[in-house]
C-alpha cells in the first residue's frame, strides 16, 4: 500500500442552514461579480474552503438545480454577518446569480461541505488560486497568518480580468506570485511555474481552481513530500450530498478507491488522494466496480 | 411537525404500515436521510425511502451523472450504494435509533436478487416495508427492465412477496414507460404487491452541443422533476381508476403541497417528494404543511377523505 | 429567409420532397400557416405543417382545452378543423399561392379513412407529403392509439402508403408512450412509412386544485413543450440507431437553435417547432437561423453532415 | 333563423408586431398595477378592444404561455409610442407583469384580435367595464365621444380597490355611473343596475369585464333592441391564433354555430352572437359536433 502524504478533510464544525438573504452589494471586478450577501447565520457557521448553494432564475424559474459557489469571504463581527461570493457568468444560473442587485432576494444553503484542514502553528503555506478560485483562499490566509503561518500566494488566470483577489491576498500573504496565460498581468505562463519555485519553502500547499491546475498543484506538492488539500469543482445538482452526481475518485484512509461526493466528503481533498487522471472513468479497483461489470484488468 | 399542523388529520398508511405523515422522500433523491437532518425534522417525515439498494456494494457509473433539463434533470447514477451489508450495518440502525421509519427500496438483476434482499430485510428493527425498484432505468441489464414486462415484474413482486417479512408492506415501484400501465399494475397486484409506487423516471437523452455526444455516460438517463409531473398524475390516475383498492404511493415532479394535493385527488394516499429536495432541502416538510393547509383549506377534516376524491 | 444565412447548406429533404430549411412547423401548432405571415417569412419555412385533417368537418373539444405545466402544457383540442373539403377549397389553396410547401398531416378514427384522406390528397398542389398522425391521444377511440400497436399502426401506414400520390412521401408519426417505440418505427418502416416524425406529445393530466377535478373536459391531454425534450432526443436516437436508413422529421420541446441540434445529432434530418410558438411567434425562422449559425460554428459546411453525428 | 342585432367585429386594419419593450412607468392603481410601455409600433396600430401578450417570467421561465392583458391606452403622438396596460395579480404570470418596474424588458406582441366595431357617428353608446375591464374602454370612450357620440359609461367591481379607471372615464364620459358590490365605492350592487337604467338611452353597448357580467349586459341590450359588443376573456395560450385553445360557441353571418378562437375571431363579439350558457360545453348544433359524436337530441 502506497502511503499518502495527507489526511482526509474532516467535516465542518456546524450544519449548513438554508435561508433568504438579501444582497447588500454587488460590483463587478473583472470578468466576475462579487456578491455581498447579509447572511449572518452563514457567515458565523462557514470556514475556508466552504461553500454556499444558490436557487437560480426566481419563483418562475425552469433550472432545478442549485448552483455551488465558494466562499469567498465571511465578516462575522457583530452587526456584520456578511457573505461574499465571486461569480463568473457561464450558464444561464451563474449568469442569472451575477446580475444579482443590491436588494435583491436570493435563496441559498450553506456553509457546504468541508473546509480545508489546517497544519500545526506556523507551517509555512502555499496557496495556489485559479481564476476565481483565488478568492476562495482568502479567508484561509488570513486564518493561517492569525496561527502564525508564513502564506505564500499564488494567483493565476487566462488573462488579467479573469485575475481575482489579487488585492486581498496582498493584504495578508508574505508573497503574492501573479501569472496570466496571456501575460496581461504578471508573469506570462500558467501557476505551475511560480509553484515549482514556491513549492519547496512550503510545508503544506492547498490549490482551488480548475482541475488540470488542481492536478498540476497536487502533483508538484506530492512530488516535493509536501502534503496539498485542493478544493474541486464537480458538477453538482443539490449540493447537499443527497443526489450523488458529484463524485469522483478518492483514495480513502484505507487505501481503498471511492466515487466520493465533492460536495459533503469534499469539496476539499488530499490532493495526493484524488485520482485526477480516472475523473470521469470508472477504474475496475473503485469499490463497487465489479458488480457494474467492470473486471480487474 | 405535528405541532404546527392544522387540525386535519394527516395520518395515513403503506398497506398495513401506518404512517403519521403522508410525505415521503423518493428512493435515490434523499440518500439515507442523515444529510437532510439540519433541514428537516427526519422523525416528522412519512418514511425515509431509502436509495435502492442491491446484494453487493456497487460504485455507480463514472460522471457526468447529471444533466439539467428544462424543469427537470436526467440521472443516471448507476445505484452507487453500500451493498445490503453496509446499509443493514450502517443506515438503517441510524435511522432506527432517531425513530425514522425506514421504506426500504431494494433492487437487483435478478429475481432471486430480490427475493434474498427482501429475506436480509426481515424482523430488521425500523424497516416499515419494502419498495421493489423494478423499474430503474439505468441500470445495465440483457434486457428490457422488468417493469417493462407485465410478466418480469410479476415474478420479482411474487418472489419478494415470498420472502420478505409478513408484516412488512410491499410496493412495486412502475416505471411510466410502458404502453399499458394498468396492465403492469394489474400483474403485480395479482402477484402480491402490498401497494404500488408512481413512477420512476421517464427515459430520456440530452445531448451536449459543445462535445456533441450524449452528456450521460449512460447515454440515456432518467427524466425526473416538475417536467413529468403530468405523467405521473395520469398513471396515479389510471391506475386508481382501474384499481381502486389498490394503495398507491404518488410521485413525479411534487414540489409543492398544492403538486401533491393533484396526487391524492386522483388517489394516491402517500406521495414521495424526490428532485425537489435539490432545489429546496426542506421541501419534505414543507410540502407536509401545505398539503395539510391545502386540505384544510378545502374542507376536508382527514387525508384519508381525500384519497381519490377527483374520481368521484 | 437564406440571405441571413451563414454559409452552412441548409438543405435536406422529407424523404424524396426537397426542403429549403430543415425547419418546419409542428401539426397542430401553428394551424395552417396563415397567423405567423406577420411574424415569419413563411416561404422560407421547410414546410407548414398543417393541424391533422380528417375527413369531417370537427369541432374540437369544448373547453378549457389546456394548462399550463412546467416548462409545457397539456391540450386536448380534440383536433378542431375544416375537414379535407375545408381544407382542400381554403387553406391549400392559400399556402400554394405564397409558394409555401405544406406537409399535410391527417388523420383519423378507421384505416379507410386515412386511405380515402390520402387518396384526396393526391396531385393537390403544393402538398409536399403526407404526416400521419396514428398517434394523437387526444381523440376518443375505442380503444388504444393506433401508434400504440405495431400492427394497426401498419395497417394505417400501408393503406396510406397505397392509397397516396407515388410523389408524396409519407411520414407516420409516433408516440412516445409506448414501451418498445423501436419496433414500432420498424413496423411502420416495413409498411412502407418514407420517414418517422418523432414525437407527439405524451399522455398526461393535471388535476385543477380549486375544482379538484381534471382541467381538461377530456380528463387527459397531451404534453408538449421543452419539459418533454429529452424523452423525444432519445427517441428519435434510439429509432435512429435501429434504422439508420429511415429519415427522421424530429420534434417535441424545441425552442432554440441548440434544442434543434441535439435532434439532428441525434439522427433527425428535418425538425418541428411547436409549443414553441405559443411563446415566440417568430420560433421557426429564429430556430433556422440559430442552427445555421450552431452548425456553422461547429465546422459544418452543411445540415445534412451533421445528421446523426451523435452516433459516430 | 333568428335574425342578430350584430355583424361580427371587423379584423384590425393592421397585423401585430413582437417586441421586446422596456416599461416607462408602473403605478398601482387599487388593486391593479398599471404599467406603461415604450411601444411605438403597437401604439401606432392599436385600435380600441385590442389586446397584448406578454412572455412572463424572464429568460429562465418555466412558464411558456403568453399572458393576454387588454390595451388600456396608447399614446401615439410623435416622440411618445406609449401603450398601458392594467395588470391584475391572479396566478403567477399576471403577479410577474404586475411586479416589473421602470426599466426593465417586456417581450410583447400585439396589437391582437378585433377592435370594437364603431356605430354611424352620433349614435350613443353605454360602456360598462367590470374591473379591470374599465381601462380596456377608455380609448373606445375617446373615439366615440370624437366621433360625436354621448357616452354613457358604467364601472362596476367586487369593492372600491377594484375600480379601474373612473377617473379616465369621467374625463371622457358623459355619464360615469359606478357600482361595487360590497357598496365600499358608488352605488351598491352589480352594473346591471346601472346598464338597466342606461340602456334605453343608447344606440350601441360595449361590455368588457367578467363572463357572466358580458352575459348580463348583452342580455340587457339585446333585450331592448340594441346591439352590443362585448370583449371576452377566455384562457388563451398563445394569443394569436394558431393554438385552438381560446374558443367559444358563436353564431356566425350564416346562422350557425361554431367554436371560434377568442383571439383572433375576437376578443370583441357580438353579445347576441356568444352563446353564453353553452361556453365549456360542445352543444349538438355547434359546426363539427357530430364528427365528435355528439347527436341531435
Ligand atoms: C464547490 C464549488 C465551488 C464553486 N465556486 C464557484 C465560484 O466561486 N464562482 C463561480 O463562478 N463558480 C463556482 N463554481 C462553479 C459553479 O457552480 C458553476 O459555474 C455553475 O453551477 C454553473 O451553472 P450555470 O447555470 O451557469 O451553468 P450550467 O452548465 O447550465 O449548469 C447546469 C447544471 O450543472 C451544474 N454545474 C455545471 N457546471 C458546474 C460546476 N463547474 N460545478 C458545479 N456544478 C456545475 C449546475 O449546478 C447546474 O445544475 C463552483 C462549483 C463548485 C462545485
Ligand atoms: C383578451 C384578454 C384581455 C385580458 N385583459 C386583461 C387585463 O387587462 N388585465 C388583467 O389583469 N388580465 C387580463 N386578462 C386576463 C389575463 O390574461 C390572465 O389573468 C392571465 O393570463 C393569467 O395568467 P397567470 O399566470 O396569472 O394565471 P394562470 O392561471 O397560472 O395562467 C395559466 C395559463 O392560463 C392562461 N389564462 C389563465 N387565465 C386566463 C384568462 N383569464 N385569460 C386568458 N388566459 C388565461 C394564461 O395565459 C396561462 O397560459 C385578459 C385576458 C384576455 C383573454
Ligand atoms: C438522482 C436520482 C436518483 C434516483 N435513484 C433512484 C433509485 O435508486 N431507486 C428508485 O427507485 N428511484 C430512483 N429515482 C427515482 C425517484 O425515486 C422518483 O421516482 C423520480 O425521480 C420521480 O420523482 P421526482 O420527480 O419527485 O424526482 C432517482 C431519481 C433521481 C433524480
Ligand atoms: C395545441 C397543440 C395541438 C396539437 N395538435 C396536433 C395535431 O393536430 N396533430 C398532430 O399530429 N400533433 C399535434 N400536436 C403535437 C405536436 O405536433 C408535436 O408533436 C408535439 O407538441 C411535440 O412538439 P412540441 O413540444 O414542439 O410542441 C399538437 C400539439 C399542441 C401543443
Ligand atoms: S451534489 Fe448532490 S450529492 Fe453532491
Ligand atoms: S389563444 Fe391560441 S388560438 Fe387563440
Amino acid at each position: 500500500m502506497t502511503s499518502y502524504l495527507t489526511e482526509p478533510a474532516a467535516p465542518a464544525a456546524q450544519p449548513p442552514v438554508q435561508r433568504e438573504v438579501a444582497v447588500l452589494a454587488a460590483r463587478p471586478v473583472g470578468a466576475y461579480v462579487e456578491l455581498t450577501l447579509a447572511a449572518p447565520e452563514i457567515a458565523d457557521r462557514a470556514q475556508p474552503g466552504q461553500f454556499v448553494a444558490f436557487a437560480v432564475g426566481g419563483p418562475m424559474t425552469a433550472h432545478l438545480l442549485r448552483r455551488s459557489i465558494a466562499i469567498a469571504g465571511v465578516d462575522a463581527g457583530p452587526g456584520a454577518g456578511t457573505v461574499t461570493v465571486v461569480v463568473a457568468p457561464h450558464g444561464p444560473g451563474s449568469t442569472w446569480l451575477a446580475q444579482r442587485r443590491v436588494g435583491d432576494a436570493v435563496d441559498v444553503v450553506g456553509p457546504l461541505g468541508r473546509p480545508f484542514p489546517l497544519p500545526d502553528p506556523g507551517v509555512p503555506a502555499l496557496l495556489v488560486g485559479g481564476g476565481y478560485g483565488a478568492a476562495a483562499l482568502v479567508g484561509l490566509a488570513s486564518l493561517l497568518r492569525a496561527r502564525g503561518s508564513r502564506v505564500l500566494a499564488v494567483t493565476g488566470a487566462a488573462d488579467a480580468a479573469r485575475l481575482c483577489s489579487v488585492a486581498e491576498l496582498g493584504e495578508v500573504a508574505d508573497v503574492v506570485a501573479v501569472t496570466t496565460d496571456d501575460g496581461s498581468a504578471g508573469r506570462p505562463g500558467r501557476v505551475t511555474v511560480a509553484v515549482a519555485e514556491l513549492i519547496g519553502e512550503a510545508g503544506i500547499a492547498y490549490a482551488c481552481g480548475p482541475m488540470p491546475m488542481l492536478r498540476a498543484v497536487a502533483d508538484a506538492a506530492t512530488a516535493a513530500g509536501v502534503p496539498s488539500y485542493v478544493a474541486v469543482e464537480e458538477s453538482m445538482a443539490c449540493g447537499i450530498g443527497v443526489c450523488m452526481t458529484c463524485v469522483l475518485p478518492v483514495v480513502g484512509e484505507d487505501g481503498l478507491t471511492r466515487f466520493s461526493r465533492s460536495c459533503t466528503e469534499g469539496p476539499v481533498f488530499g490532493g495526493d488522494r484524488v485520482r485526477f487522471a480516472d475523473v470521469g472513468a470508472l477504474p475496475w479497483d473503485v469499490v463497487g466496480a465489479d458488480a457494474m461489470g467492470v473486471v480487474a484488468p | 411537525m405535528t405541532a404546527l399542523d392544522t387540525a386535519v388529520d394527516m395520518t395515513t398508511a403503506l398497506g398495513t404500515a401506518p404512517l403519521g405523515s403522508p410525505v415521503l422522500t423518493a428512493s435515490g433523491c434523499s440518500a439515507f436521510g442523515q444529510e437532510l437532518e439540519p433541514f428537516v425534522d427526519l422523525a416528522g417525515l412519512g418514511a425515509v425511502v431509502t436509495k435502492s439498494v442491491q446484494l453487493r456494494p456497487r460504485s455507480g457509473r463514472p460522471t457526468p451523472r447529471m444533466a439539467e433539463t428544462p424543469s427537470g434533470m436526467l440521472n443516471s447514477i448507476g445505484l452507487q450504494g453500500p451493498g445490503i451489508e453496509g446499509l443493514l450495518a450502517g443506515e438503517l440502525p441510524w435511522l432506527a435509533q432517531r425513530g425514522v421509519p425506514a421504506f426500504v427500496s431494494i433492487a437487483g438483476t435478478r429475481v432471486e436478487d430480490f427475493a434474498e434482499l427482501a429475506a436480509r430485510l426481515r424482523g430488521v428493527p425500523g424497516v416499515l416495508g419494502l419498495e421493489v425498484n423494478i423499474s430503474c432505468p439505468n441500470v445495465e441489464s440483457r434486457g428490457e427492465v422488468f417493469a417493462c414486462d407485465p410478466v418480469a415484474a410479476s415474478e420479482v413482486v411474487s418472489a419478494v412477496r415470498a420472502a420478505a417479512d409478513p408484516a412488512q408492506p410491499v410496493y412495486a415501484k412502475l416505471s411510466p414507460d410502458v404502453t399499458d400501465i394498468v396492465s403492469v399494475a394489474r400483474a403485480v397486484s395479482e402477484a402480491g404487491a402490498d401497494g404500488l409506487s408512481m413512477i420512476n423516471t421517464l427515459l430520456g437523452l440530452v445531448i451536449d452541443p459543445d462535445t456533441m455526444k450524449p452528456v450521460l455516460g449512460g447515454v440515456t438517463g432518467g427524466l425526473s422533476g416538475p417536467a413529468v409531473r403530468p405523467v405521473a398524475v395520469r398513471c396515479v390516475w389510471q391506475v386508481h381508476a382501474a384499481l381502486p383498492e389498490v394503495p398507491i404511493l404518488g410521485m413525479g415532479g411534487i414540489r409543492t403541497g398544492l403538486d401533491a394535493l393533484q396526487f391524492v385527488l386522483a388517489g394516491a394516499s402517500a406521495v414521495s417528494v424526490g428532485t425537489a429536495v435539490f432545489h429546496d432541502p426542506s421541501a419534505t416538510a414543507r410540502v407536509h404543511r401545505e398539503l395539510a393547509e391545502a386540505l384544510a383549506a378545502r374542507g376536508f377534516s382527514s387525508l384519508r377523505e381525500a384519497v381519490g376524491y377527483a374520481h368521484r
